[in-house]
């Protein structure tokens, strides 16, 4: 079945994060297509790539990131939470005139138009949040 | 009738976005918003239902200018001209907070709970916020 | 049209489960998730609620939330079924649609 | 040895303003900030609660957000103070530890 | 006797660190932990409290093996070799979530709700997790 | 007063990062000193440059930065909390291998016992939080 996923809370402060990729792990596992993983709130700051978690803890980014790869999947962080709260691309950054960007490997930027779709595209969407 | 999403131009689904939350204590009431204005440019079926503390997103006379936040209740009022105009709110919940409908920004539907729960028991798509 | 509900937050520190068990319809399904799993438990204050809510509904709790905390599946209300992530995946596909009570 | 306590909770979604009535001792004092201020309310189910907390403590409500929530001051129980920023910063000096309920 | 703060080596307050949350569902157990491990080092008077839903931050048994997350819960047990020494546990919140102190990880004091809140007046900084 | 303010969640998401800076503001008004500002939990947020918010809503991370100027404000960010979030400043940046850094004007980052100093040294310590 296609399944679409919200993300509405970052790593670490909430559990929320975590599930969100349990759950993904275990339909890819299941054979289903995962449509989008839409990221919104603070679930942007699960797109950084600038975050160094302990080395005996986990790092839920980087699993994204894989996860990504491995199986081709579209992450997408919302552009206006992401303004808001400091997540940038390059191309963000530079628009904005800041000097720096953050991104993560395997996330990209983009409109609500995304959520949305998902929405529409997908069989299932289910929401992690706080 | 026909499914809606075995007509021509594509699916049409009945999403509902759920409030659940106060405004300005956390930004779900005011990001919420954000999507449902996006929402409105794709020709799906769009309803708003406000229950629990999200009722007090529609409260009259808001004003944060001594909190220096934008004051986002204004665009409830601009939800109209964007054609969303199924704006649920439950009695039960109004009632614990001793709100009325007058209270509220925006003309809306009030809904017992078990209308409300039958509602959403009827839609594609519920986003929870 | 049955529905599957989340829960995520405790009961004892806020009202989502008791708003999700009044907006659940009979035939819908619960799943508790994260500290929603405290409301599993047998002998404690929300307890008969949650049976309660079995009557017409049923209940599922995350084994591996449940375990995270200490909580032993015999710790749980009869009735209340222990499911892993694999099962959460298939209630979501088996229900019609999913909605979380955040 | 009186305390100020703060909630910023609203009491209809999570159980912080019980735990802090609960456990602010006589002579105290409770200021209600962001969500916190609905508690300051008169009419709701949690009323008479707040009310009950005046016996024997001082409530206050901190006024720029309960105004940014759309609520007049002649809404607020009779007994609880509205006070501004300036007022808050002396409630924590007037007293000799601030515990946040959060 | 003397306040301790008029002593030649300096202040000594009384820090309580008040845990009300539950573990793993947000950061903020975790995150106190840390702080307490910190200021072991400061020769001051560390007391914890645990109420409300922080006493299930002290349950035996936690294996999160299966969510992919740090179990904290052996730090408690490191605690006693940081000299900290008193944890306390507020008896109507076990009862509530129907907890003895037997499911415990570490030996608490259990106190009840009155006698914690006395004890709370008597710090001078409370850390709220 | 010598007074000691603890953020624990980040700006937009929560109102306590809000209401933290318009505490510290009318206690400066007042004639308070304020020995320390410290961010911790998601309250490391509040420290990144790289925010961008609508042009309509306030800016956070700015008025701190300015009011940590005008004032000579110590605002700290927990190193811990700010590695797993991904707020890192140049030296951070350098030490973990990562290629950029996020850190805005004013804020410092520093270890938990800042924040225990606080304790000791203030006179109150408020906490503002989720």
């Amino acid at each position: 079945m296609k399944l679409a996923v919200l993300v509405n809370e970052g790593p670490y402060q909430h559990q929320a994060a975590d599930s969100a990729l349990q759950f993904t792990k275990a339909a890819l596992e299941k054979g289903h297509e995962i449509f989008r993983v839409f990221f919104y709130h603070d679930g942007v700051h699960n797109g950084t790539r600038l975050g160094v978690p302990p080395q005996d803890d986990r790092n839920v980014t980087q699993q994204w990131s894989e996860l990504a790869e491995k199986h081709n999947l579209d992450l997408v962080v919302c552009v206006a939470a992401a303004q808001r709260r400091g997540i940038l691309d390059a191309s963000e950054a530079k628009r904005h005139g800041k000097d720096a960007d953050n991104i993560a490997p395997g996330f990209r930027i983009s409109g609500l138009g995304q959520l949305i779709e998902a929405g529409i595209q997908a069989e299932r969407l289910v929401v992690f949040g706080d | 009738m026909a499914e809606p999403w075995e007509e021509d131009e594509g699916p049409v689904k009945k999403f509902m976005y759920v409030n659940r939350k106060a405004p300005y204590g956390t930004i779900y009431a005011l990001e919420s918003l954000e999507v449902v204005l996006i929402a409105a440019a794709f020709d799906q079926d769009v309803s708003l239902a406000f229950l629990d503390d999200g009722v007090f997103q529609l409260k009259k006379g808001q004003d944060t200018g001594e909190i220096g936040v934008k004051n986002f209740s204004p665009t409830y009022r601009a939800l109209e001209g964007y054609d969303i105009e199924k704006l649920y709110v439950e009695k039960e919940s109004l009632e614990v907070r001793g709100l009325t409908a007058d209270d509220l920004i925006v003309p809306v539907e009030v809904l017992s709970q078990d209308e409300l729960s039958k509602l959403m028991d009827e839609q594609d798509v519920i986003l929870s916020f | 049209m049955a529905t599957l509900h989340t829960v995520n937050k405790s009961p004892f520190e806020k009202r989502s489960l008791d708003c999700c068990i009044r907006h659940a319809n009979p035939g819908s399904a619960i799943l508790l998730i994260e500290d929603g799993v405290y409301g599993a438990l047998k002998d404690t204050a929300v307890s008969d609620k949650v049976s309660g809510a079995l009557d017409g509904r049923k209940v599922y709790v995350l084994g591996p939330d449940l375990h995270a905390r200490g909580m032993s599946d015999d710790r749980v209300i009869d009735g209340v079924e222990v499911v892993d992530y694999a099962a959460f995946v298939d209630l979501v596909t088996e229900h019609d649609r999913v909605q979380a009570w955040l």
